[in-house]
This record gives structure tokens, C-alpha cells and sequence, in this order.
């Protein structure tokens, strides 16, 4: 594949595997190891548990708002696979299969989602940002750190990740043209999974698809079948290496399906059809790849049935490792505001210890 | 006819029967048309008033107010929503150099009979933006009116001379106790005036100056130390700016004394314009420094961080004895 | 013409008349009589005097700031006359030669710029939108516009201007979505003259074009040659009866060079060259109209210098009119910042009144 | 080695020098590179750095302060020009909900060592939006420093603090004495530090706090009323936030009264934060009402009307005698 010419405005999904598991692109099947085939198909299944598990926990009144990611395995795996260690990943707050990829540690994902800033700390050598709550903001932070790459003459990129409703912020628009502009070493990779919340894609813009908008900023820009993890994979890899050799940014438009509830507060049953929710199930990324995996050999019921109950009990083990252990020291409220804390939050600080210590 | 609505519902009942009395209004923003908000405010609205008048927009706040000031230059009165009061900012940039200033800008030839209405304030253990009480910002904006109701029958009542308003109006709505009780809400349209408080009880010892959700921590503070002897006087301020000065500036010509509680951080907050304005007009009855209890100057934290940030009724009771024994 | 056929994806320019005044496209030649001929010339030629005396003006310290518009009369002229009564004009601070056309009276005009808000009272009836500064923000007022006619069910338009530069803002981008999204009628008209104070074109956008940025919102987009007022006009004036018949927004881009400085304040000799500006001025919109209708015997010598004459003498009138007649009022500052003044403002109103009273 | 420079000039050198001593700093913005800047501030930077280190952007403010985070999570140290304060607001979003924000949000693993210089503050015969002082809106924000300079000296030694600053500095010029006068400003850099005030005249019968621009119109006042026997303590405040609240309640305690004076309007801004801390802080130290002089609760006049909204140095000097002889 060429990225370059592949054009947006003629509205065709690359696509590499069906959803019956057949390849029907040979020639850009990228060239996998079996070890890698299952340790993607792993991360997925991982992706899976840790959503499932927290939809549970959730559900028990263990855990507070979480946003599920089910049915957006492979985009997320396949795009952040595609990244080197030096490569910076900016997401939003929808990319559970890319942290994990990544590097990320499960227990610093549900120590955010369990309500606590330390989630946010990445271990040393992680390149992630923190997720970003306001949307499509954190792609003009893609931006910056690839404009910075250029500008040390390092050859990192930054990979930005945006949800369908984001492409209709300003701050979208200013990313990709200031990324353009400074021919940034960035990716721009849009989950569109057809909402929202409860807005649907045909609401937030005429436009046919999403990756034609790179056209305005004459970058290359790409749809992709997002249950399709090959496909996301080659399509990210080739931007990714286009943009480490200087020539500039792309945008991605990974096609999916949010298959649960936007966060654990949302009704989805309120905003869609159940026969639409079934005919994406069957598009799923993950039996689509267990199809795959079986037709090529690749995959045994023993393995997945060991790696299921190993997955679900790190899961398990790392969630518990955090429940009820993790509300915030107060000083932690004060600390990381400035390097050095003033004396007005010392004062608040001390003077809240003091109410705390004097009973009441 | 009355009916018992909490504060949502009565929001909801305002729109309806505004929207009802006058073809003009017209509401948008992001959710709200199909499923009504994400917190139901707007709900069942686009069945009733169809998709021309109540619509689910595009993801993009600045475009939901500046096109909102397009429409209310030509004849309609929009009521737009912000999903939550942390995610007014990308529309800040029409909200200060357009909404606040049209009017003046043209002297007059165009007003903005406009309202944007935003859950706002912490406490419901929400995502990092979920919990933003920054009413001051806006407030000290000239051109801008910034209301804050605390009852179900103030939400309605102020929601409705909003909208009746030939000037925007910043109406923020205190999303922790959206549900927290239900009222006696006349049907049928009545304004409760913009720039008025409420003196919600009287007394003598202490003028307490409170809005939002915390008029409710105020009075469990109060009733935590109703044996104490002290009889403060509570007031709602109901509008943010402009402010109904008279209302504390009096009170405390009785009192002598006065604390303000607010959730957003305490430095340049509101608490601050009151206690200048009460140096201002009331210095010589003071009989104790004038006392802020509020949110720290930190950001809101997550929710296991949370408790520690509004001031519960058990501090305020605290300090107001603090005060009244100074 | 057909917008629709047109494809900015092209690159090519829409024109009509060429720098030396010849038809070079009789087919979309628009229909006007010697009437409306002289007319358009006759107010390109009124634009330029009030610019030049303006300049003068502020040379002569008499007036402050200002923004002029030498160059790009055609592109204001020829779009404003495509504009209904009825119809809106939403512009940003360069439009001058619309103005005019629409009825804004050049009291208003001067007033403004000589720094007095009374400039941006409209007369009853003239659709116009006050000067607004903050760059690109205004295209949401037109979108805004545009949506409440189809709301109300009316048949008017709102025109939209917006620099080149205002491409790059986010605001920019959510007008066009809102507009495209609601199907409202709108026009978006880009006056590309090159450069945002001094920043080229160039450092704005990647994209071939601005006209193409329609692509992203599935409207239709135009480059025109933004000096050949024939094509300004016939493009513009497609457009809106287009979005009056309810078929949505579309997207001009007028390719022009602002002649002068940016306002007042600017010294564009920092950042551009005098054979830019030469080459341009052969592309003048006045000269190559005044070629044209000369070639057709419809202008004369005695009628232009007599129209010249005149329009000077009423230039010098108005701007006499108002000089050092303008100061603000007190209670003006006060008084239009709510419907009823509000205690605060009373107060220091009348404090203010009462320190200047007591002398000092 | 020192040289005479104004304020445009101590900020060209301080900008000059520290992009020299420091490869990581990065200047961007609008017109800051080839025309270097439309008050010329950054004149000259693109031909000693070369436009990989100074260069000019795209139209686009929220961008310019987001690609900045971007940068300085990556290593650099981004200086970016607004080009005139009335426009940071698109920006709005990007300074409160991530440049304030970043430290706190990552625990620490990720600060913004950045800087948004812009000229603020009105009296030049603008036009719309470009006359601005809204201070008090960045100072409600925790997480972020706003620091004002009055002087070449300060202007030099607080940008390179500003920009050594571990956390990101709003670093905002009054423009309206960008060229007003000259002083010493020494070669080489030195800092002065972010968050302390500077007392320009020691006396103990009023405290004067002021900053930016306002500096020289209260020295200017006082010295209107030098006959008057009236011995007044002028503090510099230089940052907004955090503030050096010491200053002047130690002042205060001395003098017993204070007056504010700022351009922003009254309502909500940095007085009414000052004068609550001095009630806070000095209560019994007070012997008339602690008083502000501003700009008006309005927009600021275009041109024609400009002259009435910035206190002038007779209405400050009448003021400080109101107050004095209280
Ligand atoms: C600026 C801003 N506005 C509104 C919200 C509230 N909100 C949270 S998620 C969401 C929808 C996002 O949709 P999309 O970009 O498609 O991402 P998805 O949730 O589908 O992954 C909205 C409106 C927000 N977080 N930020
Ligand atoms: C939001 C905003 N940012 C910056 C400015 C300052 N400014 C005034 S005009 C201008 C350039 C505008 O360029 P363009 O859009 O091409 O219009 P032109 O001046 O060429 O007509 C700038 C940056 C502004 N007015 N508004
Ligand atoms: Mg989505
Ligand atoms: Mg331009």
C-alpha cells in the first residue's frame, strides 16, 4: 500500500481480513510472526477481560464511570502496535487496547477510572499523555510534540487519537493545519465508532467519511476497516514510518463500532437499534481474528482457555490490589501544582489538616 | 395546579412551557435532542416541539454559542446547552468577545435574547471537568448575566425570566442536587427576577451569603449547631452578577458579620467581590473580618480525592462559630 | 455556471474578465445594463477615495486606525451585489466595497474606524453586522443566521466574510460544519488577499487552495479570480439563491492582494517585495473594469471625473461630519450593556460624573 | 554592562539572551518571526535562531498554546505570543483545562515549562478587543502564574524567570508604557523572582497596591498631592498569582488603609482578592474601608471614550486623599 495513493474522496475501506477471518488482500498482509499473531490476539482478549470485568466491578458499585471499549480492539491494538517505544501515543480517553500496547500498567488504567490521579503517572521510558477529557483538545499536544521532534531533529513520532464526535471541534481543524504546516512527524487516528454518546456520525458532519478532511490540509488521509486489525496495523505502520522520514502528518479514519454504552452512565438502548448493535457483533475485531488464528493453525482451545483464566485473574488481582486502597492523600490535592507549593495552598492545606484534626 | 418536581424536572417544565408560549425558543446542543440531554434536562422536548426547535448538534461548543448569537440577532431566542460547565471553554472566546458585548458593541441596534444553561459543580463523583465551579470568571465579564438557582421552584422561575430576558444569560444549573429533593412547582409560567437574592431565614449574628448547592450544606450546617444558641441569617444569592448587593449589605449592617461558602477555589472567586463590596458599604458594622469558606485553590480532585473539597456542613458549622465567636 | 460541476480539487480559477478588460468567458458573462455597469464602478471608485482619504487622514493625524481595502474592491463589491436586500451581511473588518453596496452609510463607516461605536448602529432595514475583530469567530454568526431562516422558514441568506487567515481557526471549521451539517443558507467568502498582516498565505494552510476546503464539509467550493468583479459576482450571487432554494452552504474563495498595508499601523515593506506589489497592480479590479467599459463606449471622461468629483466632496463632508464631533458620551459607555442599567453600573456612572463635576 | 532600554526592548534582550544561554527555548506566535511582532518584541530572534527556534504560525490561538504543551512534554521550552491579550481567549480551553492542569493531572510526570507573553491593558487609541486587563480571569485558574511587569528592569529579570519557570508563566505587558520610558537594564541575565512584590516607596499612612501600567499613573498621582503631607507606601504587586500577600498586609498593618487600583473592571477582579485578604489578614489593622479604584464594570470604550475608563492620576490621587483622610 501507498498512502499517497490511496484516495479518501473515493470513499473505500482498505481492508485486509473479513470478518470471516479470510484474508482478502494478500499483498499488503503484513508479515507477522506467530508469536506476535498471539500476542496481539492476546492483547485483545486482555482488552476485552479488563472491559468486561469492569463493567462488573461497575456494576457491583465497585468502580465509578468507566468507558468501555469493546468492539474498538483492533483499532486500538493494530494502531499502537504499529508504534515504536520513542513514539509518543496521545490519547483520548477511548484507547484501552493502545495503552496497553504501550506499555501502560492495568493498574494504573483502573486507578483512573477507580478515581484517582495516580493513574495518570506513567512509568518512566512510557511515552503516553494522561487521557484527556476535552475533546479533540489533546491532538494539538500531538501537534506540538511532533513539531519538537522536528525542531530537536528527533525521529519520534506522535500518534493522536480522536473519537468521530471530536472531528467537529476547532481544535481539531487547528491540529491537523498546524501539523501540515510544520510538516509534523504525527499521526491523527479517528476511532470513528458511529457516535457520539448518543449522537450518531451522520450528525457531526456531511462529509462521506471522516478521512477526507485531510484533504483541506493536503495530507494523506485514509478510511480503514477498524475491526480489521491487519488493516489498521499496515495503514498506522506506513504513516507512522512516512512520518518519521519527514514527510509530514496523515490522518486515519478507523471504521467501528462502539458495541457497549458510551460510559457506564449512558443508555444506549435510548439513541440505537438492537439489529444494528447485532450486525456490528458480527463484525467483531476479535472473533473475526480467532478465525484467523484457527484456519492458520495458530491458536488451540487449551491456550486461549489458559490464557482467558491467567488474563481474568491478573485482572481480577490488579483491581482488588487497588479497591478500597487508593483514595487520595490530601497533600497529594496540594502538591503537584506547582513545582514549588505557594504560600496560599500551604495555607489551605495546613489550615484543612487542622479542621481534620480538630475532630468534628 | 402544582406539581412536586425536583430540579431537573423543573428545569424541563420551563422549557416546555416557554417553548410552548413562544414559538421563538428554540434549544439545542450536544444530546439533547433525541435522548434529552445526559441529564434528562431536555428530554422528551424534540417529541414534542419535533427537530426544527430541539436538536442535537454537532461536537463543537464555540459553534453552539456563536451560531446561538446568530440566531438571536435574527429572531430567535436560543437556549443552548453545555454538556457540563467544564466544557464551556472552547466557546469562551463568543461568550466574552460577542455574547457579553453585542449589544454595546452596537449600541443597542442588536441584542441577544439568549440563554446558556450548564450543569455546573462538584460532588457527583464524576471524571476529571465534570465538577468546575467557575461562576467568577464569567461574572466578571461586563455585559454578562451569570444566575445560579437552588431549588426546583427558583430553577424554573429563574430559567423562565431568563429566557424572557433581552440579554444573555449565563444560567448554571448545580448538577448535585439536580435530584437531591423535590418541591411544589406551580405549573404555568412565573419569572422569579434576575439580580435578586432570597433571604432564605433571618437572624442577627451572622449573614451567611450562599448559592448554588451549597444553600443546602449551609442549612445542614446550621441545624448541626442550632443548639449553639446563633441565629444566622441565610441568604441565596440567586444571581452571581449582577449581584443583589442591598441584599447582604444590609443584613449585615445588622449582623456585623459574614461568610460567604462557596465550591470553587477561593482565591478571585466570588466570595472575594463580596467581602469588598460589604468593605464598601458596610465598614464600620463590621464586627469580624469578613470570612470565606470555599473550594481550595487547587483543581477539582477525582472522586476519591472529592470529599475533601467542598466544604461540608460539619466545616461550615465550624467556622460560622468561628465568626460569631471572633 | 454550476457550482457543483466546479471541483477547487482542481485548482483552477473562475473568471470572467481579464486584467486588460476583456471577456475571456462570454458564456457565464452576467447580464447587467449600463446602469448597473456604471453603477458597480462607481462604487469600486467610491471605495477607493474613502480608502485614500482615510489614509490621508490618519497620516495627518486625524483619524486612528484603519483598515484599508485597495485592491480588493471587486471581490466586496461584486459579492455584496449579489446580496439581496433581505439577505445578511456577516463580516470581519476588511469589507468596505460590501458595506457600501448594502447600505451601510459612510457616516457609520467613519464613525467606527474614528473611534466611536455609534459606527455600528445600522439604519433600520440594512442587514449588516457590526466590524468584528476577533478573527473568523463571526462565520458562526452567519451560520447562526442562516439556521434561524430555516427555523422561521425564511427565504434569506447570510453572507460570511473571512480572511485567509481566518482559515486556520477552529471557529473557521465549526462555521462551515454547522452550515453544512443544518443545510443552512450561507455563504462563506473567503477574501484571500494573500497575507494575515504578515503572514503569507503560504504559512496557513498546506491545502492547494481555500476554496477546497469544502471538500471537508461536503459543500460546494469556488476559486474565483477575486479582482474580475463579473466572476466575484456571478459565483457569489449561484451560491446564494443555491442556499436560498435550501440547498445548502458553499464555500467562495476570492484571490486578491490587499495593495496597501494591513491598517494603519503596518509597514508591509518588512515582508514583501515591490514587484509583488507591482505585479498586482496590473491585476488592479478598477482599472482592468474601467478598461472594460471603456471598450464598450459606456464610461467616459467627463462622467468619471465628475463622478470622482463628487464622491471626493462627499468623502471630505462626511468625514468632517463627524470629526472632532465624536466623542463618546459618558452615559454611552454605560448605558448598552444590558437592557436596563444595572445598580453597580448606576453607581459608578454616577460617581464618575460626580469626580468630574467636582472639579480636578 | 547595562544599557537604556524600554520595555519592548528588555523583553526583546531578556528573550534574546535565554535563547542564547538555552537551546530549548522556542519562540512562536503570530508575526513574531520574519516582521518580529507586531509591537516588534521579538524583532531580530529569527535571524540569530533561524526559523526552526522562531517562527511564525497559522492564524489559530487555541493551537498556538496547545502545540506549546505538546512541546514542552517533549522537552522544549515554548514562548508564545498572543498577540494582543483580547485574543487569548479562543485559548481559553487549552490554558485551563491543560496548561494549568498538566502537573496536577500526571502527579507530577509531566510539567509545562512554557510561556504566553501578551501585551495587555488599554490607552492606546485601539480598536475593539485590543485594550484589555483580564488578570483576575487567569488568576482564578489554580495551576497557572500570571506575572505583570511596570518597569524595563522587571520586565527583563521576570521573563527569564518566567521562562526558567519549571511551570507555565502568563506573562502579560503593559503595552501602553511598552515605550513610555527607558531605564538601566543590565546585560547577562539575572531573575527576579515570580510571586514577590516590590514596595516603591515606604510610608505608613495608606497602602497603594497597583501593577503594569498603573505603577506610573499612582506615582504620578502622588505626586500630584506631595503638598498634601500625605505619606503613602506603593507597592509594585508584579504577580497576580500567586500573589506576594505579605507585601502588603504587612503594609497595611503599618498604614491602616489600602487602596487597589487596577485598569481591569471592578467587579470580580484582583482588588476584590487583595482586599479580602487584607480582611482576612489585617481586620483589626483597618481603620478606613479598604478601596478599590478600576476600570468600569463595562467594555472598554473604543477611542473616543477611552480617556474616562483608565483611572486617572487625579482620580487616584483624589481617591488616596478620600481614603487617607477617611
Ligand atoms: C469539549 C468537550 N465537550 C463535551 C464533552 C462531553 N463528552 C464526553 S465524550 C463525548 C462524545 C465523544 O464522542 P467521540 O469523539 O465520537 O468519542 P467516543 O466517545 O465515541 O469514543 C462528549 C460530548 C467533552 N468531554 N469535551
Ligand atoms: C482571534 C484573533 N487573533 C488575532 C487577531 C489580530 N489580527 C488582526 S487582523 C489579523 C490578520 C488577519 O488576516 P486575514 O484573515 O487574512 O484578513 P486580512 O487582514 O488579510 O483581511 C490578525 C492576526 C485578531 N484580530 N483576532
Ligand atoms: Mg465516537
Ligand atoms: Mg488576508
Amino acid at each position: 500500500m501507498r498512502l499517497e495513493d490511496y484516495n479518501p474522496l473515493e470513499d473505500r475501506s482498505f481492508s485486509i481480513l473479513d470478518p470471516d477471518g479470510e484474508i482478502i488482500n494478500e499483498k499488503d498482509m503484513p508479515d507477522f510472526t506467530d508469536e506476535e499473531l498471539l500476542y496481539l490476539y492476546k492483547t485483545m482478549l486482555y482488552t476485552r477481560i479488563i472491559d468486561e470485568k469492569a463493567l462488573s466491578y461497575q456494576r457491583q458499585g465497585r468502580m465509578l464511570t468507566y468507558a468501555p471499549n469493546t468492539g474498538q480492539e483492533a483499532a486500538q491494538v493494530g494502531s499502537a502496535y504499529a508504534m515504536k517505544e520513542e513514539d509518543w501515543l496521545v490519547p483520548a480517553f477511548r484507547e484501552l487496547g493502545a495503552w496497553l500496547v504501550k506499555g501502560v500498567p492495568l493498574k494504573n488504567i483502573y486507578l483512573y477510572w477507580y478515581g484517582n490521579e495516580w493513574g495518570s503517572y506513567m512509568p518512566e521510558g512510557v511515552r503516553v499523555l494522561p487521557i484527556s477529557i476535552p475533546i479533540a483538545s489533546q491532538l494539538q499536544h500531538a501537534a506540538g510534540i511532533g513539531m519538537a521532534n522536528n525542531i530537536k531533529g528527533e525521529k519520534s513520532v506522535a500518534v493522536g487519537y480522536v473519537g468521530d464526535g471530536g472531528t467537529s471541534e476547532g481544535d481539531f481543524h487547528e491540529a491537523l493545519n498546524f501539523a501540515a504546516v510544520f510538516k509534523a512527524p504525527v499521526v491523527f487516528f479517528i476511532q470513528n465508532n458511529q457516535y457520539a454518546i448518543s449522537t450518531p456520525r451522520s450528525i457531526q458532519t456531511m462529509s462521506k467519511n471522516l478521512a477526507l478532511k485531510a484533504v483541506a490540509y493536503n495530507m494523506p488521509g485514509i478510511l480503514v476497516d477498524g475491526n480489521d486489525l491487519f488493516a489498521v496495523y499496515v495503514a498506522t505502520k506506513e504513516a507512522i514510518e512516512r512520518a518519521r522520514n519527514g514527510e509530514g502528518p496523515s490522518l486515519i479514519e478507523a471504521y467501528t463500532y462502539r458495541l457497549g454504552a458510551h460510559t457506564t452512565s449512558d443508555d444506549p438502548t435510548k439513541y440505537r437499534e438492537d439489529e444494528e448493535v447485532e450486525k456490528w457483533k458480527n463484525k467483531d475485531p476479535i472473533l473475526r481474528f480467532k478465525k484467523y488464528l484457527k484456519k492458520k493453525g495458530i491458536l488451540t482451545d487449551e491456550w486461549e482457555e489458559k490464557t482467558i483464566e491467567e488474563l481474568e485473574k491478573e485482572v481480577m488481582e490488579t483491581f482488588e490490589s487497588i479497591e478500597n486502597k487508593s483514595d487520595t492523600e490530601i497533600d497529594d490535592i496540594f502538591k503537584y501544582h506547582y513545582e514549588t507549593m505557594p504560600p496560599h495552598l500551604e495555607e489551605q492545606l495546613n489550615e484543612y489538616k487542622a479542621f481534620l484534626e480538630g475532630g468534628k | 395546579m402544582a406539581n412536586t418536581l425536583n430540579i431537573v424536572q423543573a428545569i424541563n417544565q420551563a422549557l416546555m412551557e416557554e417553548m410552548e408560549n413562544d414559538e421563538t425558543v428554540v434549544v439545542y446542543g450536544e444530546d439533547v435532542g433525541l435522548e434529552g440531554g445526559v441529564f434528562r434536562a431536555t428530554v422528551d422536548l424534540q417529541k414534542k416541539f419535533g427537530k426544527e426547535r430541539v436538536f442535537d448538534s454537532p461536537l463543537a461548543e464555540s459553534a453552539i454559542a456563536g451560531t446561538a448569537v446568530g440566531m438571536a440577532i435574527n429572531g430567535l431566542k436560543p437556549v443552548v446547552e453545555m454538556q457540563f460547565s467544564g466544557f464551556v471553554y472552547p466557546a469562551f472566546n463568543q461568550i466574552i468577545s460577542h455574547i457579553a458585548r453585542m449589544r454595546n458593541r452596537s449600541r443597542g441596534r442588536y441584542n441577544l435574547p439568549m440563554v446558556i444553561r450548564t450543569p455546573y459543580g462538584g460532588g457527583i463523583r464524576a471524571l476529571e471537568h465534570h465538577s468546575e465551579s467557575l461562576e467568577a470568571v464569567f461574572a466578571h465579564i461586563p455585559g454578562l448575566k451569570v444566575v445560579i438557582p437552588s431549588t426546583p421552584y427558583d430553577a424554573k422561575g429563574l430559567l423562565i425570566a431568563a429566557i424572557r430576558d433581552p440579554d444573555p444569560v449565563l444560567f448554571w444549573e448545580p448538577k448535585r442536587i439536580y435530584r437531591a429533593f423535590k418541591q411544589e412547582v406551580p405549573e404555568g409560567a412565573y419569572e422569579i427576577p434576575i439580580g435578586k437574592a432570597k433571604i432564605l431565614q433571618e437572624g442577627d449574628d451572622i449573614t451567611i451569603v450562599t448559592w448554588g448547592a451549597m444553600v443546602r450544606d449551609v442549612q445542614k450546617a446550621v441545624d448541626l449547631i442550632k443548639d449553639e444558641g446563633i441565629r444566622p441569617e441565610i441568604i441565596d444569592l440567586r444571581t452571581i452578577s449582577p449581584m443583589d448587593r442591598d441584599s447582604f449589605v444590609e443584613s449585615v449592617k445588622k449582623t456585623g458579620r459574614i461568610l460567604v461558602v462557596h465550591e470553587a477555589p477561593k482565591s478571585f472567586g466570588t466570595g472575594a467581590e463580596i467581602i469588598s463590596i460589604v468593605n464598601e458599604k458596610a465598614f464600620l458594622y463590621l464586627e469580624a473580618p469578613p470570612t470565606r469558606l470555599t473550594g481550595f485553590d487547587t483543581t477539582f480532585p477525582l472522586p476519591r480525592g472529592e470529599k475533601h473539597y467542598i466544604p461540608s456542613p460539619e466545616r461550615i458549622a465550624k467556622t460560622i462559630v468561628d465568626v460569631v465567636r471572633y
